[in-house]
């Protein structure tokens, strides 16, 4: 079944459009990559999906549920979308919080009310699959901007959401940082969670990918095919590599 | 989509760079940058360096601080006064030193102030009352200076909570400590970024600050979004869970007993 | 103009306390109706605190070459609602108080009355009638000046009163030492004539730039209001501040209330930032004469009071009408 | 003659290191890439040399004249040294602060007390240089993460500076953009600047690098070579693939 459903969706910025007319249907279990020029319209997607903005017409469905704004202003239900969805922002800066890596890992299991130990091994593992254990006691914020990045994801991962929005996750990273990531994704798509990222590195993407979705400069979607249509367009793979 | 080839340079570009100087004028940047920085080294500390001797409920704690600066204020007589202040006196014997050194010169440094401005009082009424304001006061600003050197922002959180104050203010005081981190971090580099960018003296740094305070509440109001999803993304409704420490109480009232004893001296001693 | 510890006595800390109660009650009750529509409302309180605090902690230059700090206390009200804005601004004010050491613990209820209830009201009111007579940006700098100067004249005044109210038997004060004549003085004038320019200058300009950027991004003025909560702060500071006065003159006068001349509080705020901006007032408690010190006496504080009901009560009334004349 | 030079330069943060003891000369006019490990140092390496931060240890010394926290204090010199070096930060959010594109690319020219004309001009070439004339007259704050980016740089080449520093400038944009944005920092060498830039990705800076610059995780310079050496060496190559 479609785990989300955009119908016609558009988004309008108060002076810019930001999506104009999406149509999609994500399946559970999908790797998807978002490319597309700069100011196409990713960023907005995500914080559609993510209900951070509610769409200005159109329908955005998740599960078969509407999330329209009306669904979105109950703080209960927000927060089991929330739970659902676990996203790493484009500026990582704005999701750390806590004053040590470790309490930013542990704050939301923590708020789930996990024993310690839960909440202990929780934290141990995200460090060790992000390979962040020697920051464990540094102070988020004055991480450099690779190692934000990291504890962003460390800390979106120990929740353990169905579906994670990741927003160029992989910027600033080292090149092993970054096949360690993709490949720690991997992983979690083969358990079953649904994986959207955006990026502008194909090349990086292309072996992990299994659908891309591509915008245009007039925040519209101009293709949307999986990996195998891919594989028999190469002048599409060209075009793909310029975004 | 062809990639764009980049225009030739303009002349300008190409032109060596001249340095210019021009007259400046003290900077007020710089100490604000200073000052922000401080700020960010006292939130960036996770839990302040010296936990007292005695753990007490941070519910206790701030009770205590409530009913010493109260009593210091009330209290009209000498002796006790002493006696509250050899209490703290002895507080202090706990802290190790380098802590001690700090608690002593922010001290200090307020008391100081804080008698600057009393002193003209001596033309008004005497050494006698300009002597015991500035005790007193200073009296207070010590209680309250350990409090600060001793209380992690956390446990002042779990205090609130414990003396159950309303989750709306908790939540408020607490994602406010959390965005002074950010903002204060935000506005910090943006003063720096500033700075790169500051070949001259500004001509009009009002309207710079004014940009730039308005940055900086249009861009904690996408923020606050954002931080807020990521925030309930965590599980995050407003409550604190804190897993607090199960206490034996009768060592936090007992900690208080001294201040009791001295509030019913207090009440009932009419020399 | 943060009112240190032992500057007010316990009795004036409490009745002020208890005077900023159903303010807060009624701030709390607008604001959760305002979150049910916009839920960005509770992060955006925390986060107007702490810009709160990081305005007031930013020196800006003044011409001679010394430094001032605005409060920002009419730039929030119009940013975030007056109402959002009195939240925030206690959650400040508690936060300087308990973890930084500016402004009394005792004398919270003090320092939220002038700064997070009388600062953004005012500063709010003369906005809106601004916005009513088509010069928003008139009524505006207007209202940051009145604002502030209108906290700096209460504060005067709790300050001043101390004298009168705490005293020993041989007349010598036990709070703050300066009386009305002191007080009053000192406070105003620092603030007219340099920290109420320098409020209305940065709130004028930090306004303008967020009108041109995102004019959506400021408080729209519900539609309709209910009048309720307005009401319930209209009678509770009416009970209230003739209770304040009867507090402060009963019994208990050995240890009773008032506040810290604006003087005190610019210069304890400068703990972190001296500065020597306001020295020159000291001449002024130099020369006064003890005996002036006794002369506005009783009627002064009642007088004092008396105006302060009346300026909330014609607030009161021009918001109200202001929301009526917008639908 | 040496441009930047750098004597055995430390810098600590509160609770950790941020470079140790680094030796290093940069000639006028080199195109220098800084790479390595997350944390290792390279945004720090730049704050010092724009004159953000003093060395705690060591010497920086730029043109001959020693940067020294005493130096710093003085506004005029520091006015003179931001002349002559620019800025992109790693994390561009922070250095756009004016209400419009064309204001904030005017900002510096209008400092140097330059003529509206020239002033106007400069923003024309800036913005079409960086392929920004679209955004002209949008609000900086609300730009998406890689027009930020651009308008940044845009901002800085406005000013001329000598120097460039670019802390990852090409993060966050297309791929076209990249290969843009760096066809400009060669044309800008060529007319005599010197630039230098941090990356993460090797490839993409091999073909205008001339001077790699390798930084250990523990801040130290582990290695420095031209691009001529490097082509010597394959095994050095496959190291910086990751880094
Ligand atoms: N807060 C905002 N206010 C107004 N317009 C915005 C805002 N954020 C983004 N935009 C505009 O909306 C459009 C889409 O932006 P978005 O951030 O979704 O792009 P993106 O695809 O993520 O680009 P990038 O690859 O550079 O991150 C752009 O034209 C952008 O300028
Ligand atoms: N403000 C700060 N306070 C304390 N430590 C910091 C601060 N900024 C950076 N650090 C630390 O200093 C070290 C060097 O950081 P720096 O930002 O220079 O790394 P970098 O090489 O730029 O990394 P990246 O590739 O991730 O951007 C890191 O260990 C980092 O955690
Ligand atoms: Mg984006
Ligand atoms: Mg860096």
């Amino acid at each position: 079944m479609a785990l989300i459903n955009l119908v016609n969706l558009c988004y309008d910025y108060p002076n810019t459009t930001g999506l104009d007319h999406l149509n999609l249907t994500i399946n559970a279990g999908e790797f998807v990559c978002l490319m597309g020029p700069n100011g196409s319209g990713k960023s907005t997607l995500m914080k559609i999906l993510s209900g951070l903005a509610s769409p200005k017409s159109g329908d955005y469905q998740l599960d078969g549920q509407a999330i329209t704004a009306a669904y979105l202003a109950d703080a209960q239900r927000r927060q089991r979308l929330h739970q659902k969805i676990g996203v790493v922002f484009q500026n990582t800066d704005v999701q750390l919080f806590n004053t040590s890596v470790a309490e930013e890992i542990a704050f939301g299991p923590r708020q789930l009310g996990l024993s310690a130990a839960a909440i202990e091994q929780r934290v141990t593992d995200c460090l060790q699959l992000t390979d962040c254990e020697a920051l464990r006691e540094r102070v988020p914020y004055q991480l450099s901007g690779g190692e934000k990045k990291r504890v962003a994801l460390a800390s979106v991962l120990a929740l353990n959401p169905e579906i994670l929005l990741l927003d160029e996750p992989l910027n600033g990273l080292t090149i092993a940082a970054q096949q360690q990531i993709l490949t720690l994704l991997q992983r979690l798509q083969s358990a079953g969670k649904t994986i959207i990222m955006a990026s502008h590195n194909f090349q990086q993407v292309q072996a992990v990918g299994q659908r891309f979705i591509i915008f245009n400069s007039l925040h519209q979607i101009s293709a949307d095919m999986t990996a195998a249509d891919l594989q028999r367009q190469p002048d599409r793979q060209t075009q793909l590599m310029t975004l | 989509m062809e990639p764009k080839q980049p225009t030739n340079l303009p002349a300008w570009l190409q032109a060596p760079a001249s340095t210019t100087s021009h007259a400046t004028r003290v900077t007020f940047w710089q100490r604000n940058q200073r000052h922000l920085r401080a700020l960010l080294r006292r939130l960036a500390q996770p839990a302040p360096a010296i936990q007292p001797r005695w753990h007490l409920a941070p519910q206790i704690n701030l009770i205590r601080l409530l009913l010493l600066v109260l009593l210091i204020a009330l209290i009209q007589n000498a002796v006790l006064l002493w006696c509250l202040a050899l209490l703290l006196g002895f507080q202090l014997l706990w802290l190790p030193p380098g802590q001690l050194r700090r608690f002593v010169r922010s001290w200090l440094f307020s008391s100081v102030v804080a008698v600057i401005i009393v002193l003209p009082s001596y033309w008004l009424n005497g050494p006698a009352t300009l002597l015991f304001f500035s005790l007193k006061t200073s009296l207070m600003l010590a209680n309250a200076q350990y409090y600060r050197l001793t209380t992690p922002f956390q446990d002042l959180l779990s205090g609130l909570k414990s003396l159950h104050f309303p989750d709306v203010l908790i939540m408020t005081l607490a994602i406010a400590v959390t965005y002074l981190r950010m903002l204060g971090q935000h506005l910090l580099l943006t003063m720096e970024a500033l700075e790169t960018r500051t070949v001259a003296p500004t001509k009009h740094p009002y309207r710079l600050i004014g940009a730039m305070f308005g940055n900086l509440y249009l861009k904690s109001y996408a923020y606050a979004l954002e931080l807020y999803a990521a925030m309930e993304a965590r599980g995050f409704n407003g409550h604190y869970v804190r897993s607090t420490p199960t206490h034996s109480h009768w060592r936090d009232y007992l900690s208080l007993s001294p201040d009791l004893l001295v509030l019913i001296l207090f009440v009932l001693w009419r020399p | 103009m943060h009112i240190p510890d032992n500057y007010l006595s316990p009795a004036t800390c409490g009745t002020l306390v208890v005077a900023m109660a159903p303010v807060w009650t009624v701030s709390v009750l607008t604001v959760k109706a305002q979150v049910k529509k916009h839920h960005e409302t509770l992060p955006m309180l925390g986060i107007a605190a702490s810009l709160a605090f990081l305005i007031m902690m930013f020196n800006l230059p003044i011409p001679g070459g010394t430094t001032a700090h605005a409060v920002g206390g009419t730039l929030l009200a119009v940013l975030i609602g007056p109402w959002a804005a009195c939240l925030a601004l206690s959650v400040t004010l508690l936060l300087q108080a308990l973890l930084f050491g500016d402004g009394g613990i005792l004398a919270f209820g003090a320092n939220a009355l002038n700064m997070a209830v009388i600062m953004p009201f005012v500063g709010y009111g003369c906005y809106r009638l601004g916005q009513k007579l088509h010069h928003e940006k008139i009524g505006l700098a207007v209202g940051a000046y009145l604002g502030i100067n209108a906290a700096a004249l209460i504060a005067g005044v709790e300050l001043g009163l101390q004298p009168l109210l705490a005293h020993t038997a041989s007349g010598a004060p036990l709070y703050c030492p300066y009386g009305l004549n002191i007080a009053v003085p000192a406070m105003l004038s620092a603030h007219l004539l340099v920290a109420g320019w320098v409020e209305l200058v940065f709130t004028l300009l930090v306004f303008q730039f967020v009108k041109r950027v995102a004019p959506t991004n400021l408080y729209q003025t519900p539609v309709k209001t209910n009048r309720r909560p307005w009401l319930a702060l209209l009678v509770g500071l009416a009970i209230l501040s003739p209770l304040g006065l009867l507090a402060s003159n009963t019994a208990w006068g050995e240890w009773d209330t008032t506040e810290l001349t604006h003087l005190l509080a610019q210069q304890h705020l400068s703990t972190q930032a001296p500065q020597g901006m306001v020295h020159g007032f000291h001449f002024q408690a130099l020369f006064s004469d003890y005996a002036i010190a006794g002369l506005p006496v009783s009627v002064g504080y009642i007088l004092s009071a008396l105006s302060a009901i009346l300026i909330f009560l014609l607030l009161i009334r021009g918001l109200q009408h202001g929301t009526e004349t917008t639908d």
